[in-house]
């Protein structure tokens, strides 16, 4: 989107950070801007908090009998961890900051359709977030993130409401997230940016608020079934009472499997963007990634019960399942083979985004096929509830999608702070990240294959080499994840003045001043081609070295 | 809305309309349009959430077919039944032509019909707990007071059903129905705020999008409550 | 695109009187010894039958945009989807194994 | 057993299966993960910036396109049908299985062989012989692993759920509960023991002998008062077992152990055609353990062509 028809004042004036400084002004706020800021600052705080439990988890696995931590511990920890890391970071992470903070920026808007209703997700989200810590430390909750019936329903004797509660809770931010992407990407473009015109960052954000609007809404109540049931001790579930224990597996996965595309499909949107400007060329393939995201919400929506192959789900049930996952494999498939092609010809640096989308792309191939292993019938009664799982989905969700936050975080930055990190470092860390990512999980494949189950404290000794590999990998993870955070808060006094558009890159976002003024442009934006026009941009940086 | 058109007359409408209009917005119809799709929006996340229970609800009423029929014959009381979806029925009426009225600008009619509305919520909302207090005297709130068969009945040789398949249709009967009793006052509260809006006439032919709105989440409580009754009165 | 409604009065009105008429004939209709089967169909046939002139006039799906109008019709779908599939599990079950769907177990509360 | 490893031991026919498919998969993910990394390598460095000018766009191609959508699908199918292959082998249960009583309860899993011997956390069976498992479990979901078969089954509370193995290699195996059930979870494990033909006989006699469950069972029928309809006024239990059963709303099940469970917990939610619904309830009036014992003994009363070799 090269060819905006005016050229803006990139002088920054009035900046929306340094408009007020007060408290009150940003608790108060409307921006979307600010509001993606808030929400930042709180996501990076729930993402330490989950890897501390992920830290004493690896910990305690170092010796077969688990001698750290006590087995109710272990439980608690591995189940706030799922809870925190899912619901509290990863759901959020890209979109309400991000997303947040860059897609009405994108439209060439001034904000949010409903501002308000922003600001109050916000809210909501801090409040269930603060209700499941209040859980963690008066009791702690020991069901798994899956909260699975009759154990949360009527055996646990843990916090189980609270959690409960809490989860509820940001589930509905989530949903006012949704529902203002998709009000304002359907109302607020700006002049001339038609569908197809569209970043595809914006098209990916499209898809996942769909899953968030329709598949949110049915978690929510089912927990507030479970927790009714534990309260009034009714039997929606309970088997004593006629009711049925799969049925509550149905409901939670009719949202908990959609909800895994709601975290990769926005994290797929940022490497379009990225992977485009750090090889100067248009996306390969537009309309075949913008049509596979939106392939994607709707499939991902029909496939929940390859989570119950072996649940007593009915056989045919399960083969439906099983056929279903592998048709949304295709769509995934598609969009690496066009960021790959992407590649092709054009002029490739290795800037730190860069860097993460390399490593995305390669890891989330790795853990999207190890997928396909689970949803083969056959092999994923074997696999099921070992390590082969855990590894899967730490695959995608940490070295796919935290990839993309990471990669995200480092390509906006310059816009949300109007300031460069150290780029070596932060090179640095993201090499290190790859490896001890690959150090930490790679192991797991092999030792769930053996057979060892999660969600395990203790296990036979014969698993103990993997279990020490995967440990000393997580250490050298957890050092890379403290560097950005130490280098990033650095470079909001120390960094290099950014500049309006330090990238080149052709995105509305970058046609304003860093950090942008309250309403993001000075002159509303008016869109006359395409995205990702590079080969009408300069080339910043020159050659690489 | 078409793209093109999004730029022109926005100055005007800007300096006409600015007490009503958004910032993020450029012109009323946009912020029209916003609005209007954003409660369709939450009413499809509203229809998802009923929905999830729903579904439990007609699962097992496949599966005890007989029990939850019995439960439903024995102990759901048509009358009132009846009745209230009749004062439902009305207060969509009573909203549907508030919102007509704020249409054409006429303020008293549409406070009158809000009012209407907000009187035939509580009535329902009397009715219903009418009907929780009669199921509470006869046994029949489980977690509370549930047992079966409940000493109090006409013809306890006609209850035969498994005590703990009736449970269940009751704790769907409370849930359910207890949601969207919720729902009815949260209705209120909403109706309440608009009312009160009307009377300060913050309301006119041009802007009354906040009444058409909540209209629409009050019909939207209606539409379930029209599944709820035949499903958990009717089948039997 | 949100036009004013182009409703009159008395459309609002005849839209009422048939969903009271319809409320009358579904309980009336409940007396009736159909069968269970029959009689489902009848009583969600007509609560549709309600829902749908609810949706239609009272509000103002006639008439709206397009894009209204997909809304409605995903969440719709997506509502089937849940119910159809969830059931689909439940009447295959007994087809390989002859097992009836469900049953509850011997421990007490 | 402690040196490093890649497979778990193949000890059963499931797992030659499971294997096969398993080694597929892998060669398919390294085909496609190397693929993947060796392009975005080789262009990161051939394409890598050298000049400051713009390279010029690349359009789209169709036929890339349709090829990278049509060969993932076709290779998805194949991996479906693979898949589902090994899945119905391992939910199809042979007729002439060896019938374990599992029950599953925090944390341990109660064993009964149709002998009548009972064991804890461990499970004895000959090789050879396919084993067909009925689980049930008393309190939550739990689930019965056995990595060196490459079997697993939930035992859900409620309902009978059925798995089934044939080990074909001597030795001692892991047996894990796999669903997360509460405190002792990892604690919840035990061994399957495989043993030759006559050890397994030798073994089964090595104890003083236990009443078989169908002769508790049959005791049960009496002291539970079952006698007094059964014969007369309620259909009799011979032959019952594997029969086709007509129900009052027209429906026809097979009589199988999860029928059986369902009539006599809940009688009155499925009665038989031609009988009253009188048979009062029995939830909460017999264990896990008796409705297996009953169950056991209303399927030795069965008809002979229905049998199975090891009864
Ligand atoms: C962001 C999160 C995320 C994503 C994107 C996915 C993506 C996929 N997942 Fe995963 N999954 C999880 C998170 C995720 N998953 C989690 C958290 C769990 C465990 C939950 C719990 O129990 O706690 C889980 C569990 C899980 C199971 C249940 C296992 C079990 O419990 O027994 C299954 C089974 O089918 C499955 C399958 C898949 C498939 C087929 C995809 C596909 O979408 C992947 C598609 C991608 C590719 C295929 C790679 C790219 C393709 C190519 C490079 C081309 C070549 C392709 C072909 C030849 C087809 N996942
Ligand atoms: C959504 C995202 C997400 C993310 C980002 C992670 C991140 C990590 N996870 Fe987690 N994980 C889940 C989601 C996630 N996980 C889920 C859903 C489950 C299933 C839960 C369940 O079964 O219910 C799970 C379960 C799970 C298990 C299995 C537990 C079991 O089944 O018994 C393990 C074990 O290794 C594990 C490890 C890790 C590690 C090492 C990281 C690392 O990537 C974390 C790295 C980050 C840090 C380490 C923080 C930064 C460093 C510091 C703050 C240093 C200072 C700390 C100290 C000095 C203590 N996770
Ligand atoms: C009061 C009489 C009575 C008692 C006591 C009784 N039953 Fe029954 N039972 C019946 C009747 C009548 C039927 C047929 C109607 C039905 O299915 O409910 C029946 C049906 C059954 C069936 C299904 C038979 C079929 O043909 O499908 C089984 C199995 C069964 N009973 C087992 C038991 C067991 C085991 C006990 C004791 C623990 C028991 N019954 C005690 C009266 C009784
Ligand atoms: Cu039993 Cu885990
Ligand atoms: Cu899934």
């Amino acid at each position: 989107m090269t060819s905006i028809s005016y050229n803006p004042a990139l002088e920054p004036r009035d900046s929306y950070i340094n408009i007020a400084y007060t408290v009150k002004s940003w608790l108060l706020t409307k921006d979307h801007k600010r509001i993606g800021i808030l929400y930042l600052i709180a996501i990076t705080g729930f993402f330490f908090i989950g890897g501390v439990f992920a830290t004493i988890i690896r910990l305690d696995l170092m010796t077969p009998q688990g001698d750290l931590v006590s087995d109710d511990t272990y439980n608690k920890l591995f189940t706030l961890h799922g809870v925190v890391m899912v619901f509290f970071f990863l759901i959020p992470s890209i979109p309400a900051t991000i997303g947040n903070f860059v897609l009405p920026m994108m439209l060439g808007a001034r904000d949010l359709a409903f501002p308000r209703l922003n600001l109050l997700s916000w809210y909501i989200f801090m409040v269930g977030g603060t209700l499941s810590l209040i859980a963690a430390v008066t009791g702690g909750v020991d069901t798994g993130w899956t909260f699975y019936t009759p154990y949360s329903s009527v055996f646990s004797n843990t916090r189980v409401v609270l959690t409960a509660v809490g989860v509820f809770v940001t589930g509905f931010s989530s949903i006012l997230t949704g529902l203002n992407f998709i009000i304002t990407i359907h109302t607020m473009r700006a002049p001339g940016l038609t569908w197809r015109r569209l970043p595809l960052f914006i098209w990916a954000h499209y898809a996942a608020s769909i899953i968030m609007l329709l598949g949110t809404p049915v978690v929510a109540v089912t927990i507030l079934m479970v927790a009714a049931e534990r309260i009034f001790k009714l039997g929606v579930f309970n088997p004593a009472l006629g009711g049925d224990p799969v049925l509550f597996q149905h409901l939670f996965w009719f949202y908990s499997h959609p909800a895994v595309y709601i975290m990769i499909l926005p994290a797929m949107g940022v490497i379009n963007e990225i992977v485009t400007c750090f090889s100067r060329k248009n996306i390969f393939g537009y309309t075949f990634i913008a049509a596979s995201s939106l392939a994607i919400a709707f499939i991902s929506f029909l496939v929940w019960g390859h989570h119950m192959f072996v649940s007593t789900q009915s056989v045919y049930g399960g083969m439906i399942f099983s056929f279903l996952s592998f048709l949304v494999a295709v769509p995934s498939a598609i969009k690496v083979f066009n960021w790959t092609a992407t590649l092709y010809k054009g002029s490739i640096s290795f800037h730190t985004p860069m860097l993460y989308v390399f490593g995305f792309i390669g890891l989330f191939t790795l853990g999207g096929l190890t997928g396909l292993f689970l949803a083969a019938l056959g092999l994923d009664v074997h696999v099921h509830d070992t390590y082969f799982i855990v590894a899967h989905f730490h695959y995608i969700m940490v070295g796919g999608v935290v990839m993309a936050y990471m990669g995200a975080i480092h390509f906006w930055w310059p816009k949300i702070t109007g300031r460069m990190y150290t780029e070596w470092i932060a090179r640095l860390a993201a090499v290190m990240i790859f490896l001890g990512f690959n150090l930490t999980f790679f192991p797991q494949f092999i030792v769930g294959y053996l057979g060892m189950p999660r969600r395990y404290h203790a296990y036979p000794p014969e698993f103990q080499v993997l279990n020490v590999m995967s440990t000393a990998g997580a250490s050298i993870l957890a050092v890379g994840y403290v560097i950005p955070l130490i280098y990033l808060t650095w470079s909001l006094w120390h960094g290099k003045i950014a500049g309006p558009n330090p990238w080149k890159a052709t995105g509305l976002e970058w046609q304003t001043p860093s950090p942008p003024p309250t309403e993001n442009f000075y002159e509303t934006p008016v869109v006359t081609g395409p995205p990702y026009q590079y080969h009408l941009e300069e080339v910043p940086f020159g050659p690489s070295k | 809305m078409d793209q093109a058109s999004r730029g022109s007359n926005r100055d005007l409408s800007r300096l006409e309309a600015s007490q009503i209009l958004a910032h993020q917005f450029d012109d009323l119809a946009q912020q029209k349009e916003a609005s209007n799709l954003g409660t369709w929006a939450f009413l499809a996340t509203e229809l998802m959430f009923f929905g999830g229970a729903l579904t439990a609800f007609v699962v097992y009423r496949t599966f005890y077919a007989d029990a939850f029929a019995q439960a439903s014959r024995e102990h759901m009381s048509i009358p009132l039944g009846t009745i209230n979806t009749a004062v439902l029925l009305c207060s969509s009426l009573t909203v549907a032509m508030g919102v007509h009225y704020a249409s054409h600008g006429q303020q008293r009619k549409l406070i009158f019909m809000l009012l209407a509305t907000i009187g035939l919520a509580l009535a329902f909302l009397c009715i219903k707990a009418t009907e929780y207090y009669i199921e509470y005297s006869h046994q029949l709130v489980p977690g509370l007071n549930f047992h079966y068969p409940p000493h109090h009945h006409a013809h306890p040789e006609r209850l035969t059903a498994s005590p703990p398949h009736v449970e269940l249709f009751f704790c769907f009967y409370f849930f359910l129905t207890g949601l969207h009793a919720l729902h009815m006052i949260v209705g209120v509260g909403i109706f309440s705020f608009i009312t009160w809006k009307a009377w300060r006439g913050k309301y006119s032919e041009q802007y009354y999008n906040p009444v058409e709105c909540s209209g629409l989440y009050w019909h939207f409580v209606d539409l379930v409550w029209i599944f709820l009754f035949p499903l958990l009165y009717l089948l039997h | 695109m949100s036009t004013p409604p182009h409703i009159t009065k008395t459309t609002y009105f005849k839209v009422f009187a048939a969903l009271m008429a319809l409320l009358v004939i579904t309980v009336i209709a409940t007396f009736i010894p159909w069968g269970s089967r029959i009689g489902i169909v009848i009583a969600m046939t007509i609560a549709i039958v309600k829902a749908t002139l609810v949706v239609l006039y009272f509000m103002h799906i006639k008439g709206s945009s397009g894009l209204t109008k997909v809304f409605v019709v995903a969440g719709l779908a997506w509502l089937a989807i849940l119910m159809g599939i969830t059931l689909a599990d439940y009447h295959t079950r007994p087809w390989l194994s002859g097992n009836p769907p469900m049953t509850i177990g011997p421990q007490e509360r | 057993m402690n040196q490093f490893r890649l497979f778990p031991e193949q000890a059963s026919t499931a797992s030659h299966q499971t294997d096969a498919l398993y080694i597929f998969l892998w060669s398919l993910t390294s085909f496609f993960t190397l693929l993947i990394f060796a392009l975005i390598v080789y262009f990161a460095f051939k394409y890598r910036r050298t000049s400051s000018i713009a390279p010029q766009p690349v359009r789209t191609d169709m036929r890339l396109e349709l090829l990278w959508t049509i060969i993932p699908l076709v290779i998805s199918l194949f991996i479906f049908f693979w898949g589902a292959k090994v899945f119905f082998y391992v939910y199809h249960p042979p007729r002439d299985s060896l019938d374990v009583h599992v029950i599953g309860k925090q944390w341990m899993w109660k064993i009964q062989h149709p002998s009548g011997r009972r064991e804890i956390n461990e499970l004895h069976v000959p090789v050879g012989q396919p084993v067909r498992l009925l689980l049930a479990s008393q309190d939550v979901i739990h689930s019965f692993y056995v990595p060196a078969f490459r079997v697993k089954q939930d035992a859900v509370p409620g309902r009978y759920a059925v798995l089934w193995f044939q080990p074909d290699k001597i030795g001692e195996y892991h047996l894990f509960c796999a669903e997360y059930c509460g405190t002792q979870h990892s604690k919840m494990i035990g061994r399957v023991v495989v043993m030759d033909q006559q050890k397994y006989q030798d073994w089964l006699a090595g104890t003083p002998a236990e009443e078989s469950p169908a002769v508790a069972g049959g005791k049960l029928f009496e002291s539970l008062g079952c006698i007094k309809c059964h014969g007369e006024k309620a259909p009799t239990m011979a032959g019952l077992y594997g029969s086709r059963q007509r129900m009052i709303d027209g429906a026809i099940v097979e009589a199988n152990e999860q029928y059986l469970r369902e009539s006599i917990l809940d009688s009155t939610a499925r009665v038989v055609a031609g009988y009253a619904p009188i048979m009062p309830s029995f939830r909460g009036q017999i264990t896990e353990e008796q409705l297996m014992e009953v169950i056991a003994y209303i399927k030795s009363l069965r008809d002979p062509a229905t049998l199975r070799k090891s009864d």
